[in-house]
């Protein structure tokens, strides 16, 4: 059965620049994504969006000081919090969003999902959620055989799990012993259903990965530090060439499945809780208080100065025109 | 007569179906507590229960593969849902060589009373895997009928007709006609599969069109009108089996034909359908069959792009006044 | 981990026709496939077979005691054993080889899928190995929601195990409580691949199903009653409502993946270990002649009523004719 | 010129392309040590090494899925096998969703050097699941190439172009034909993609054939030839892209076409190439378009049977004298 993720983590232990670009990173996340909400009721987004709020820590202390440029990920279709912690450029993925020329896809729109970002290893993602599963072992496996040092951090959520896909990329992974980490992000649900609704587990859905004789643990994903060292674990072991690691980081979705969604099938009062008492952001900001590692004062100096590059973001990504009709045709093929 | 929205006339046919027989059950996605992202199993799983009713895991290939288990035990119908048409590709085997070749390859023994609902179509800046309309590839599977209605009043008829039939069929619902109101007696009947309905006569060019593409083919029939053109729009309503005498017959008279689906172009049912009227028609023909699909490329996630995806009544009537100068 | 299924049995305590059953049905199942071979190479048959022999235990214990003809059964592609133990006439699974109207497909041919049926609970099987682990959960669904005491046991082999619809299966059974009974048929090789070159397991692939709370476990499949045993557990269980169960059968393959196989990518001296002290006739006969139950010479008595049996269906398979050409236009539709 | 069967000049384009572009692996199940169920990678294993040439387990959305996975990466030149190219259907969603769409969906960022081999036709009763020819789908399937050889000097060429290809490639290849011997120069060429290859000339019929059916084509056109009846057989090698231009200028010149593959008629290539055909050269046309192609109906396991599935010189040879009354 997994266990459980613990470490003592003393703050005092991580220099202050990465303690604040947690921080920043986590901040970022969500001011991105509530600006995003305004201008899909503003109607100038359409399509699905997926927020991605309340789970910032996970993607904030798994990517950041663990990953580098040449580091593959493949993101989840919730929130863009792994691309922006990944470093995607906001105009880019607002202009995704915008459909304008500025998006990563120069005007064909992506939307949630395919935005890609090759040279800092975002592969993009499938509209099929759950289908990176099968690719990240195939990017795996081109590092192993360049004998780089290159990991690939494959993101999916507890419903994504349930894809048959995932056996095939957890025995291929593990059989080859391939740097791949997996990162279960386990909000409770899948659309309307509860995991306990879809899925046949034993305690955890990292259990699943138990059998395959493949690491694995359950962690606390809104606590970004913890969520830091789970991945540097795991990171290192694939480093050393002994295989995967699944993680199954546990969080929960502030707002519905999508923008729009009633959101009534979620007890209120679960809810509340989780905003209350488990925000990650809140969280992290208080012990960085309390810890005398930040005043409230410098922290909202970062929140203004994040609040001013999303909006030169924006602008750029509106400022830049929509493609020519002709955009469609191009690109097919190399 | 009463109107309906196209969804409600599948809740209505779905209600129907399942009162009259016990032995359906209807699984999917949230289809239950939710009642289908689309809003139509709305209220059946407090109706029939939540054994009858039920959501499943995000695993596709899974639940084609149990409704074909169910299925061939004989003891129950079963009307899965999939949440996008699209996942089909993740289901396909399933769909293809066992739903559609079970019973034939194991020597005709079991039966495969399946209806596997399917919404498709660009609607709303979905993105490429949210949007296809991939109900052609399944004419080339022996086994499948395909049913894709464009009204309320045919989508609840053959919808009910697919349910009690004993055979696999795949229903097409395009997303952008669940709103759509139409006129849907209050009484009960059945449509049958393999007849398709003229939706407007005329005796210069045939439009044949599916789905929501019979509505524009509609209202480009109607400006051509103005110009003097009078156009028959047939609406197959299902692609296997596929009623080509009533599609011959009109070929016949106007010399004219124009087929318009929101699949890609290529290998689109248009195909099958151009390359049966020129063997049926070929001397009645005044000018060659023109075909009007979506352009051969994955769909754009922007709602802007999407206009150059969809086909629409400027290229319609451009089509058929090409026709016309024949 | 799973664990491996013992238990003290006293062939004493099984009636002798229970016994002589088991031992009839094995020795039935080598001979059928001994003679198939025969055909194919007296080139009657065509198509590919994957023998059967060494295994006969697995099937015979599994069935024949425990399952009723309205139980559910989905055989796998190795022999014809299952079949033969759920009952199917011999005649008409050699009609199936043969391609006359004596089949079960009335002339459509089978060969080593395809053959169905459904009286018998036998409801017929893919080409694609292991696409009976998603049908099963369907057939056994419907059994739950009929209220029936009905069970399904679905076959497949070790390398079938690798399909990705195991997880989706696994994950249907054990959340809906089904009737489920998998019996993975691990002869360790998938066509070339041994299971060690294909599969990442912890210890066992029953280990695979353990994530799920699944009960699980490995036997030694050469034994007949040890298989009877433990799939008699597995059935009461299943009627007891407690859901699915996960059985990995140890067994070998004697002869090549299919017939033509060169099948030199085994250690000759494990192949040879297999069949001098594991073959599972030879074992039980043994059994039954040590410990009194049965005589040498009535042991021979009932293979010569064998030998008799599968000549006439034999005979009866080969006098039927073949379709005529238009039988390839019957019963695509009900 | 010497003559190899087209599994060794499979072999021989496998070897080479290896041989020049560390890059490339080639993987499936038991394609290594084995060397693939039909012999096509034998000796590779030994040669490139398991790093580079490898047995998977048996999961082809998974094979294909890495397969993609690492093409993008821009590291690796994938050659995946599917043992039989029917279980392309259980990988459809990878291949038709993935491999074809991914470069796109993302804007056109990555490259998608896959080149993915499938065995395919009826060959020795294999039944309804190891015998189908699925190509004609990937026809409706933006950003696949699809090829298709019929001798051993076309599969040689075309292999080694689809694997130095960036972009995605379905290479079917008819198990009839892996035996078959035909001329192969020692040096190296490439063949073009989009380029039908006219094998036989002639004025009076343009028959459209593919894979084992240009074999059974040019037999039914010598023996129409000594009838005097004088068949152009065209080969288009490549479904996609297809060479229409080629195609056209045959029929221009026959007036008369007839199309023969083994895929099931309905929905097949033939479709779309009739469909392509008429609105081309329609008023070339003495006759309709014909096409050939294997029954609407699963395939029987039985080898009896299979010849009443597998088109045959006899259903030529009357469908082109049926042309030839108009
Ligand atoms: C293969 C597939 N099936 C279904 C969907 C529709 N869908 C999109 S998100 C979603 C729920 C995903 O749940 P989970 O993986 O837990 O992620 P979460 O949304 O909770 O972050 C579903 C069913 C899809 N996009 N792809
Ligand atoms: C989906 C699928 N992939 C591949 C094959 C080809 N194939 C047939 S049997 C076999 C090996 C099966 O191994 P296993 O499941 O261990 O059964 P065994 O033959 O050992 O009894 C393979 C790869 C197939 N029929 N279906
Ligand atoms: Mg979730
Ligand atoms: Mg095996």
């Amino acid at each position: 059965m997994a266990e459980t993720y613990t470490k003592e983590i003393n703050v005092k232990d991580y220099p202050k620049e990465v303690l604040l670009d947690f921080y920043k990173t986590m901040a970022k996340i969500r001011k991105f994504d509530e600006n995003l909400i305004k201008l899909m009721q503003d109607g100038k987004v359409s399509g699905f969006y997926h927020s991605g709020i309340g789970s910032e820590g996970l993607s904030a202390g798994s990517i950041r000081q663990n990953l580098r440029d040449e580091d593959y990920i493949y993101y989840n279709h919730r929130g863009c919090n792994q691309k922006i912690a990944k470093g995607v450029p906001l105009s880019k993925i607002y202009g995704d969003f915008l459909g304008t020329v500025e998006g990563t896809t120069k005007g064909l729109g992506a939307g949630i999902v395919h935005s890609a970002d090759p040279a800092r290893g975002v592969l993009g993602q499938a509209g099929t959620i759950g289908s990176q599963l099968g690719l990240s072992v195939g990017s795996a496996f081109a590092s192993k055989l360049k004998k780089t040092d290159q990991v690939t951090v494959v993101y999916f959520g507890d419903g994504a799990a349930s894809r048959e896909m995932l056996h095939g990329s957890l025995n291929w992974a593990g059989l080859y012993k391939l740097p791949v980490i997996y990162i279960c992000e386990n909000n409770e649900y899948a659309i309307s259903c509860h995991v306990s609704e879809t899925h046949s587990i034993k305690e955890h859905i990292a259990d699943w990965a138990d059998g395959y004789g493949i690491p694995n643990c359950v962690v606390d994903g809104n606590d970004v530090l913890l969520m830091h060292e789970v991945v540097k674990e795991a990171v290192e072991r694939a480093k050393r060439g002994e295989g995967p690691t699944f993680i199954e980081a546990q969080t929960f979705r502030h707002r519905g499945h999508f923008e729009g969604d009633p959101y009534d099938y979620v007890d209120v009062e679960v809810l509340q809780t989780w905003k209350d008492t488990k925000d990650p952001i809140t969280n992290f900001a208080a012990k960085l208080m309390s810890e005398e590692i930040a005043k409230e004062e410098e922290l909202q100096n970062l929140n203004k100065e994040i609040d001013q590059e999303i909006a030169e973001a924006i602008d750029k990504a509106l400022a830049a025109p929509m493609p020519e009709a002709g955009r469609i045709y191009e690109g097919l093929y190399a | 007569m009463r109107k309906l929205t196209m969804r409600n006339a599948l809740i209505e046919a779905l209600n129907e179906e399942m009162e009259r027989d016990a032995t359906t059950v209807l699984f999917g996605e949230d289809v239950g507590k939710f009642g289908g992202i689309n809003a139509v199993t709305k209220g059946l799983q407090e109706k029939f229960g939540a054994d009858r009713v039920f959501d499943t895991p995000i695993a596709e290939p899974t639940i084609v593969a149990a409704a074909v288990g169910m299925a061939i035990t004989g003891n129950v119908r079963p009307i899965p849902e999939l949440q996008f048409g699209d996942f089909v590709g993740i289901a396909f085997d399933e769909v293809f060589n066992k739903m559609g070749k079970w019973r034939f390859m194991h020597g005709g023994q079991m039966e495969m009373p399946v209806t596997l609902r399917l919404p498709i179509g660009i609607a709303g800046g979905a993105g490429p895997e949210h949007s296809q309309s991939p109900q052609a590839l399944f004419m080339h599977g022996p086994g499948l009928q395909i049913v894709i209605p464009s009204t309320p009043y045919d989508a609840k008829g053959l919808l009910k007709t697919a349910i009690r039939d004993n055979n696999a069929v795949l229903f097409f619902e395009h997303k952008m006609l669940y709103d759509l109101k139409g006129e849907v007696p209050e009484e009960e009947y059945l449509i049958p599969f393999g007849k398709a309905d003229v939706k407007r006569e005329g005796s210069d060019v045939t439009i044949i069109a599916t789905a929501l593409q019979v509505h524009t083919a509609l209202q480009a029939a109607e400006e051509l009108e103005a110009q003097g053109v009078e156009v028959e729009v047939i609406d197959p309503r299902t692609l296997a089996p596929l009623d080509m005498e009533t599609i011959l017959a009109s070929v016949r008279k106007t010399g004219r034909a124009l087929i318009v689906h929101e699949e890609p172009k290529t290998g689109g049912s248009g195909a099958e359908i151009a390359a049966q009227i020129q063997e049926g028609a070929l001397f009645d023909l005044a000018a060659p069959i023109k075909r009007i699909g979506s352009p051969d490329v994955p769909i754009a996630q922007s709602i802007y792009l999407e206009q150059f995806y969809v086909p629409n009544k400027e290229q319609i009537i451009q089509q058929v006044n090409e026709l016309m100068e024949y």
